[in-house]
């Protein structure tokens, strides 16, 4: 057993975190957004297992919660990628910043 | 071993750095592909992470989810939607500076509450072993209910998924 | 019918290939490769490939009056004639240049066809290497010849067929020299005079 | 404890590894025992992948050529045997062509990193008696994940050639590997469920018994699993019948169209390497792994891996090749709910005596059988008449 | 092991209905040899355990299915005297009429549904039987009413057999929330859904009430009956019934005479230790049963279809059962059940086979079929026997037995209605053969002709039940079903007397000869009594006016309060709404200057700088995701420091 801190692991996370939520802020496409959407999933089930290892939980808990993470982050994949087909399709467009109908 | 130890110590941050370093490659390079690549890598380390955290079936799990199926999914989306020798347009948008800025007070608060924090780590749970047969064991058991809703879910999302990406019958764009 | 019985039937039909290529005969069944350098199938008789000129018993005596026939028929243009001149620069009725460039020659065996005096025909040798291509695979005289006998053991039926039409009008020949003189040699030496383009 | 020479020549290798970590265990510090004892694995497993590869294409060769009433190469060395060395050669030796247009470094890493996943399940392979360089209590899960990387290879190397065959080529065999993924994973299942472990070893042991009666195969569940897992299989390293993906009369070469020399190389050796390392993992789950009476294990594992490569090269040599729609119907239709049925036959199998349970599923299979194949009619196609036949 | 194979029993049939419900397109008439084959070896499957069980054997097992957190969902299957009886019965009759609708139904374009929906509902019904919780219980049981739903709606293109079949529907499911309630209930009060386990709780608490939550348990026994109420067609939710009989003659004959309605008796049965053990809930049973059969064959008397009489006769055979159940009597009624069952389902069948012959249901316009449809006649008039209680067929044995228990529990009262009801109906079941099978054809369109022998066949096999089903209960056999039940629960037994058979003879040879005198010797006798007693003779022909009744005091109240709302609507509000309107017509007109000229300049100028703000204001909303989620984020920076600072 590695003990790595787990303010360590948790500090990990949080930038992998930042970096996630720094892609979808940015990204103008909304596949990049998706991206990085999965990378905060990524970081979140990191925390997760880390928990789960490291304090008194049953260590089941934390890697199960992960596993659902990773079901509803596959299942949110697959229907946002399906929306952006369907964007595609209509507006030939995937940039983020060309679909602002619903403005003022 | 200490020699062992250490150098496993060593080499798990490296792998985070390499995950970090990939991570910053999904959100900054202009190709939408090697993003996705970049986010492959960053899920494979990930999983080694996992390893180490002695999670081997989230691990192997990660892979076969993610990196077989998301990203799949993801350059199947790319490749459809992107011109192969097109030209990339300017991908990110006007609002990265502040999003640097508010990212960077964001970590440094969290950071600072995350170094100042006792967590409540014990040493029994670090020997624990768990199982794949506990891990099966609490997924029928348990947590039976929300695995069921979650088939649910994956049902639905299926259903939507055809529905919103089938071809309808042409008609005028918008 | 049971589903996947023909996929069974076919992997059968496969795997009875496989095992007679051991035992077999090529004829049934057995591999019917054949190990080329070190064994060849044998050449049926009619085979043609490249165009020779057949000599009787020494090379001086060849067949060939280099009328030019072959080379005005040859469909790709390969042959090239020049008929030689004795020492007064008239023509002898023999070839003093007679190239094949086996590198344009289709094989078509049009000179055999056409020619009067029975001197080209198609070889059975197919193994032609040159190193270099525009000069190195024309074949002149002197390689082109080959023997009567020769002719006689790669196409034994065409060339005793030959020998004997050649022998009958020696014959008739030698009958019509012993009823009547021989002719003034100049009746034959006319035509290929008129012949002579260059 | 005295032992039968049989005991030493089945633990050849294992004890000669051990010969060496204790030799250096008297002279050099502990850690570098553990480092030498992994680089010793791996360096077996790296020089074990580049041979087998090498020699399976001579015997595939060799083998497609009987098949043909062909000899197959015997003109390098004996019988052809430094055929792949000369082949070797002449990749090493070839130029490295990249198109103009390409992404050069995704161009040059889709080769390297497609063989890395074909490497790492060697890990979990037991090639016999304590002989599995990793004995990981997650192998087969393992397995599974690892083999489902491959696509990311070939997705970039089709993606970076830009060219519209590999594309055509990476789409096709996405669309395949992740189809034909679901339904081995399902075959497999029925074996997890049998000896209740998820390592690859486990599962070897579980197949113990008098007679080598008690490999999987010779159970009606275990048959149908064989026989669906080893179809998807051969579909998932991308041989015939299922070689759409590189079919040459439509896709010139489909993914790898744009690679020569050593790159392509790659590319070959991956594939072989996968069809070695899924024969491998078919032998282990259903047919007792390197359980087998009088030679070493090692032996019988090799043996029986082969035995199945052969197999591989039968259906090369027998099938030509699926259509695109039929071969996902295939996966969709008809494979993926016979594993669920084959589920249910091993759930069965748990509850009845061994008789019962074979007459039901017979009666079950050839039902559903029955069943599918009146829903697919795609695969079973009218009588059809050729009018000059005579 | 065997008893394990006692799973298959329900699943096969369930087998069926899938295979015909997926491939039924193509199955075509192979549909119904599925269904009697799966039917059949469930049988065979059954028989066997049934008859350990007759020998004295006792089969459970339970599994857990789920925990729902510490509470264990447990599924099982119990094989006791009660459900190895009615194992015996269900799978026995089930297949005969599946075999017999292999018939009927041929020809029909929804062949292959047909039988999938009567799989289905066997399924539904073995698994009731075996079940041993009120959980599976109760799922089977609302499965089974889906099936009645359906196969009553089976010819939907009819107004009249759609309408039926919701009115059945609805009109169960009244009964079912009630059962649901009620085991609900039981649970709360007991912690347990098992039968096994509330026997011995109960059997336990016998002693000492103080234990046990009288007040819920009598709650629940009722909530139960609800069911039985519902489902078994008892007085005041019997309206159902009659109207089912628009279904296909074999689902009348399976489902609505033979055993889906057996079941709601069935579930009186199971819940027998609970009825037993909370006081005052007997009476209740015995008044609902009695009322019962007492009205529904007084209404069969005057009824015309002949599909309609026998759904009347059932009701009032049914109120027979739980009338037995309400006295106490577990074994008399139990034991009618069965024989019920046979001759009942023989009825109808026989009413299916002269329907099938005739085209026709209106018994005026038969007459004279004996020539022509013998074996239908026979078999059905040896049915008529058994359940007029002509010794010594089954009925005879079975409605002794009730009649037994009125009599020796000391209810006369009960007991006089019951021999009224016996004599009624032998009355009106020989009124429906004699117009039926004798006398001269009435109706010369009529062209009838003797079915064919698939559906005979089935007729005999259960003339031959019925005639020979009543044996085990009979003085002959030592009363021994009786005692067989008797082992299950301990319930009061009386010795026979020859006072009560002799009653129960005399009452049925004088209703047969009554019919007789009046249907074949003097006919106008007939019209004479339903002139005289105008009053009896129109509530039997209307039916008590029940759906006359619910019409005007449940379906009409519902209607007329909707009426009023729509009128309350239509007069109150719109009228308070048009003249709100006209009066703001007109001050509109006063209140138009001024807006025109003073609120408009305002509200102009506010617009305006409204405008000239709001051009700083709407940049915020960019309609780019991205800029929101920004905003978001920064928010939560904000919000954070804020934490800190405060902390």
């Amino acid at each position: 057993m590695i003990v790595l801190p787990l303010s360590h692991i948790l500090i990990f996370s949080l930038v992998l975190f930042a970096i996630g939520v720094y892609g979808a802020l940015v990204r103008r496409n909304i596949i990049g957004i998706l991206i990085s959407i999965e990378l905060m999933l990524n970081a979140a089930n990191i925390n997760l297992i880390a928990f789960s290892k490291y304090t008194s939980l049953s260590p089941e808990t934390g890697q199960i919660f992960a596993l659902f993470v990773i079901a509803i982050a596959a299942t949110a994949a697959a229907v946002g990628l399906a929306i952006v087909l369907a964007l595609y399709r209509v507006r030939k467009t995937v940039q983020a910043d060309e679909v602002n109908l619903l403005k003022w | 071993m200490p020699i062992l130890e250490i150098a496993a110590k060593f080499g798990t941050y490296a792998v985070m750095a390499v995950i970090l370093i990939f991570a910053l490659g999904v959100v900054t390079f202009r190709n939408l592909f090697h993003c996705a690549l970049c986010l492959a890598a960053a899920l494979i380390g990930t999983a080694v992470i996992y390893v180490v955290l002695q999670a081997e079936y989230l691990a192997a799990i990660q892979i076969l989810l993610y990196v077989g199926a998301v990203v799949t999914l993801i350059i199947f989306a790319i490749m459809l939607t992107e011109h192969l020798a097109g030209k990339t347009a300017r991908q990110n948008n006007s609002q990265s500076l502040l999003a640097i800025v508010g990212l960077l007070g964001f970590v440094t608060l969290l950071a600072t509450l995350i170094l100042k924090t006792p967590w409540p780590v014990t040493p029994t749970a670090l020997q624990a072993k768990n199982s794949v047969m506990g891990l099966g064991k609490a997924l029928m058991g348990t947590y039976v209910f929300p695995f069921e809703v979650i088939s649910i879910i994956l049902i639905a999302a299926l259903i939507g998924t055809v529905v919103i990406a089938k071809k309808d019958a042409p008609e005028e764009p918008l | 019918m049971i589903f996947g019985m023909g996929v069974f039937k076919g992997m059968m039909v496969t795997l009875k290939n496989f095992l007679t290529s051991y035992v077999c005969k090529p004829d049934n069944g057995g591999i019917f490769t054949v190990q080329y350098p070190e064994e060849r199938e044998k050449v049926i008789e009619n085979f043609r490939n490249f165009p020779f000129l057949v000599y009787d018993e020494t090379p001086e005596k060849i067949r060939c009056v280099a009328c030019g026939i072959c080379e005005r028929e040859c469909p790709p243009k390969c042959i090239h004639i020049e008929m030689a001149l004795d020492a007064a620069g008239k023509p002898t009725r023999k070839p003093a240049v007679f190239d094949v460039d086996y590198g344009l020659c289709m094989n078509c065996g049009m000179c055999e066809d056409v020619c009067p005096f029975d001197s080209i025909f198609m070889d059975h040798a197919f193994e032609v290497t040159a190193p270099e291509q525009s000069e190195g695979l024309v074949r002149h005289k002197e390689r082109l010849m080959k023997s009567n006998e020769y002719f006689q053991k790669v196409r034994p039926t065409l060339a005793s067929a030959i020998d004997q039409k050649r022998k009958a009008s020696e014959d008739k020949k030698k009958a019509a020299a012993a009823q009547a003189p021989a002719p003034p040699p100049p009746s034959a030496g006319g035509p290929p005079a008129k012949q002579e383009p260059k | 404890m005295i032992r039968s020479w049989e005991f030493y020549v089945d633990m050849i290798f294992v004890t000669a590894k051990a010969w060496i970590l204790s030799l250096l265990g008297r002279f050099l510090p502990d850690w570098i025992v553990v480092l030498a004892s992994i680089t010793i694995s791996g360096v077996v497993i790296l020089c074990l992948g580049p041979v087998i590869m090498m020699y399976l294409t001579l015997l595939e060769r060799k083998v497609i050529g009987r098949i043909q009433n062909r000899y197959g190469p015997n003109r390098v060395g004996k019988w052809g045997l430094l055929q792949p060395i000369a082949d070797g050669i002449k990749m090493f030796t070839k130029e490295d062509i990249v198109p103009a247009n390409a992404d050069k470094i995704v161009h040059l890493l889709a080769p390297i990193v497609i063989v890395v996943p074909a490497l790492m399940i060697f890990l979990v392979v037991p090639f016999g008696e304590r002989m599995t360089a990793v004995n990981l209590n997650i192998g087969l899960l393992f397995f599974i994940a690892v083999s489902s990387v491959t696509i990311l290879p070939i997705f970039m190397g089709s993606w970076a050639s830009r060219n519209k065959y590999s594309l055509l080529g990476g789409m096709r065999t996405a669309a395949q590997m992740i189809s034909y993924e679901i339904p081995m994973t399902l075959a497999v299942v029925p074996a997890i469920m049998m000896s209740q472990s998820l390592s690859t070893n486990t599962i070897v042991l579980a197949q113990t018994g008098d007679f080598d009666l008690h490999w999987f195969i010779f159970t009606p569940w275990g048959i149908v699993g064989f026989i669906i897992f080893f179809l998807c299989a051969t579909a998932e390293c991308n041989r015939p019948p299922f070689d759409l993906p590189e079919a040459e009369s439509e896709l010139v070469a489909g993914f790898h169209t744009e690679y020569s020399g050593m790159k392509f190389a790659l590319f070959y050796m991956a594939e072989y390497m996968n069809a070695f390392t899924l024969c491998g993992i078919a032998a282990t789950l259903f047919l007792g792994g390197w359980q087998g009476p009088f030679l070493p294990s090692w032996l019988w594992f090799f043996g029986k891996t082969f035995l199945l490569i052969c197999v591989m090269i039968w259906f090369r040599g027998t099938f030509p090749r699926f259509r695109v729609d039929h071969l996902m119907g295939f996966a969709w239709k008809f494979l993926l709910p016979l594993t669920l049925i084959n589920i249910l036959l091993t759930a069965l199998w748990q509850f009845t005596s061994n008789l019962t349970a074979w007459l039901w599923s017979i009666l079950i299979l050839g039902i559903s059988l029955w069943i599918l194949v009146k829903l697919n009619r795609t695969f079973v196609p009218e009588k059809r008449h050729y009018p000059l036949e005579s | 092991m065997t008893s394990d194979q006692i799973i298959l029993v329900p699943l096969l049939p369930f087998l069926a209905f899938a295979a015909n419900i997926l491939a039924g397109r193509w199955l075509k008439n192979r549909a119904a040899w599925l269904s009697v084959a799966t039917s059949s070896v469930a049988c065979v499957i059954a028989l066997p355990i049934c008859w350990a069980v007759f020998q004295g054997a006792h089969f459970a097992h339970q599994g857990t299915w789920l925990m729902l957190g510490t509470v264990p969902l447990k599924f099982g299957y119990l094989m006791d005297p009660l459900s190895a009886t009615l194992l015996f019965m269900v799978t026995i009759v089930g297949t005969l009429i599946q075999i017999y609708a292999a018939g009927y139904m041929h020809g029909d374009p929804r062949y292959s549904r047909f039988f999938a929906y009567v799989s289905l509902f066997m399924s539904a019904m073995l698994t009731l039987v075996v079940s041993d919780n009120y959980l599976l219980f109760f799922m089977a049981w609302e499965i089974m009413g889906l099936c009645s739903y359906l196969l009553i709606g089976f010819y939907f293109e009819k107004d009249s057999a759609a309408n039926a079949s919701l009115k059945a529907f609805l009109t169960t499911r009244i009964g079912d929330v009630g059962f649901l309630l009620g085991f609900l209930t039981l649970f709360a009060a007991l912690g347990t859904l098992n039968f096994s386990e509330m026997n011995t709780l109960m059997a336990g608490a016998h002693g000492s009430h103080a234990t046990l939550n009288t007040g819920l348990l009598t709650l629940a026994a009722l909530l139960i009956f609800c069911g039985t109420i519902g489902k078994s067609a008892q007085f005041p939710l019997h309206v159902w019934l009659p109207d089912a009989m628009e279904g296909p003659t074999p689902v009348s004959a399976l489902i609505h005479a033979a055993t889906m309605v057996a079941a709601g008796v069935f579930l009186v049965a199971r819940s027998f230790t609970l009825f037993m053990a909370v006081p005052n809930i007997l009476p209740i049973v015995t008044a609902i049963g009695t009322i019962t059969a007492f009205m529904a064959a007084f209404i069969a008397l005057t009824q015309n279809d002949i599909k309609r009489i026998l759904a009347y006769s059932t009701i009032s055979q049914l109120g027979y059962m739980v009338t037995a159940m309400g006295l106490s009597g577990l074994g008399a009624g139990t034991f009618h059940l069965i024989t019920h069952a046979f001759f009942k389902a023989l009825l109808f069948l026989g009413a299916g086979s002269v329907i099938h012959g005739t085209h026709v249901q209106d018994i005026r316009e038969m007459g004279g079929l004996f020539k022509k449809m013998p074996h239908t006649a026979v078999t059905f008039i040896i049915a008529s026997l058994a359940l007029s209680g002509v010794p010594p067929l089954s009925g005879f044995w079975s409605k002794d037995e009730i009649l037994l228990s009125a009599f020796g529990a000391g209810n006369f009262l009960v007991f006089g209605i019951l021999l009224l009801t016996a004599l009624m109906t032998a009355f009106y079941m020989f009124r429906l053969i004699f117009l039926t099978f004798f006398g001269a054809a009435r109706n010369a369109k009529v062209h009838a002709h003797e079915s064919p022998a698939l559906m005979t066949g089935p007729l005999w096999c259960l003339a031959v039940g019925s005639i020979v089903i009543g044996i085990p209960g009979s003085p002959f056999m030592h009363h021994w079903f009786q005692k067989f039940i008797a082992h299950m629960v301990h319930y009061p037994e009386y010795e026979p007397s020859g006072l009560v058979m002799a009653c129960s003879i005399a009452v049925a040879i004088l209703g047969i000869t009554l019919a007789g005198v009046m249907y074949l010797k003097q006919k106008h006798w007939a019209a004479a009594v339903a002139k005289n007693f105008p009053l009896f003779y129109r509530l039997s022909f209307n039916k008590f006016y029940f759906d006359e009744f619910y019409a005007a005091y449940v379906v009409k109240p519902f209607n007329a309060l909707g009426h009023v709302l729509f009128g309350f609507d239509e007069t109150v509000i719109d009228g308070a709404v048009n003249g709100t309107g006209r009066n703001t017509l007109f001050l509109s007109e006063i209140k138009n200057w001024i807006d025109q000229y003073i609120v408009d300049g305002a509200v102009n100028f506010m617009g305006t700088a409204v405008y000239f703000l709001n051009s700083f204001v709407k940049r915020i909303q960019t309609g780019f995701v991205q800029n929101y989620l920004l905003i978001v984020f920064l928010v939560l920076v904000a919000f954070l420091i804020l934490e800190l600072k405060l902390a």
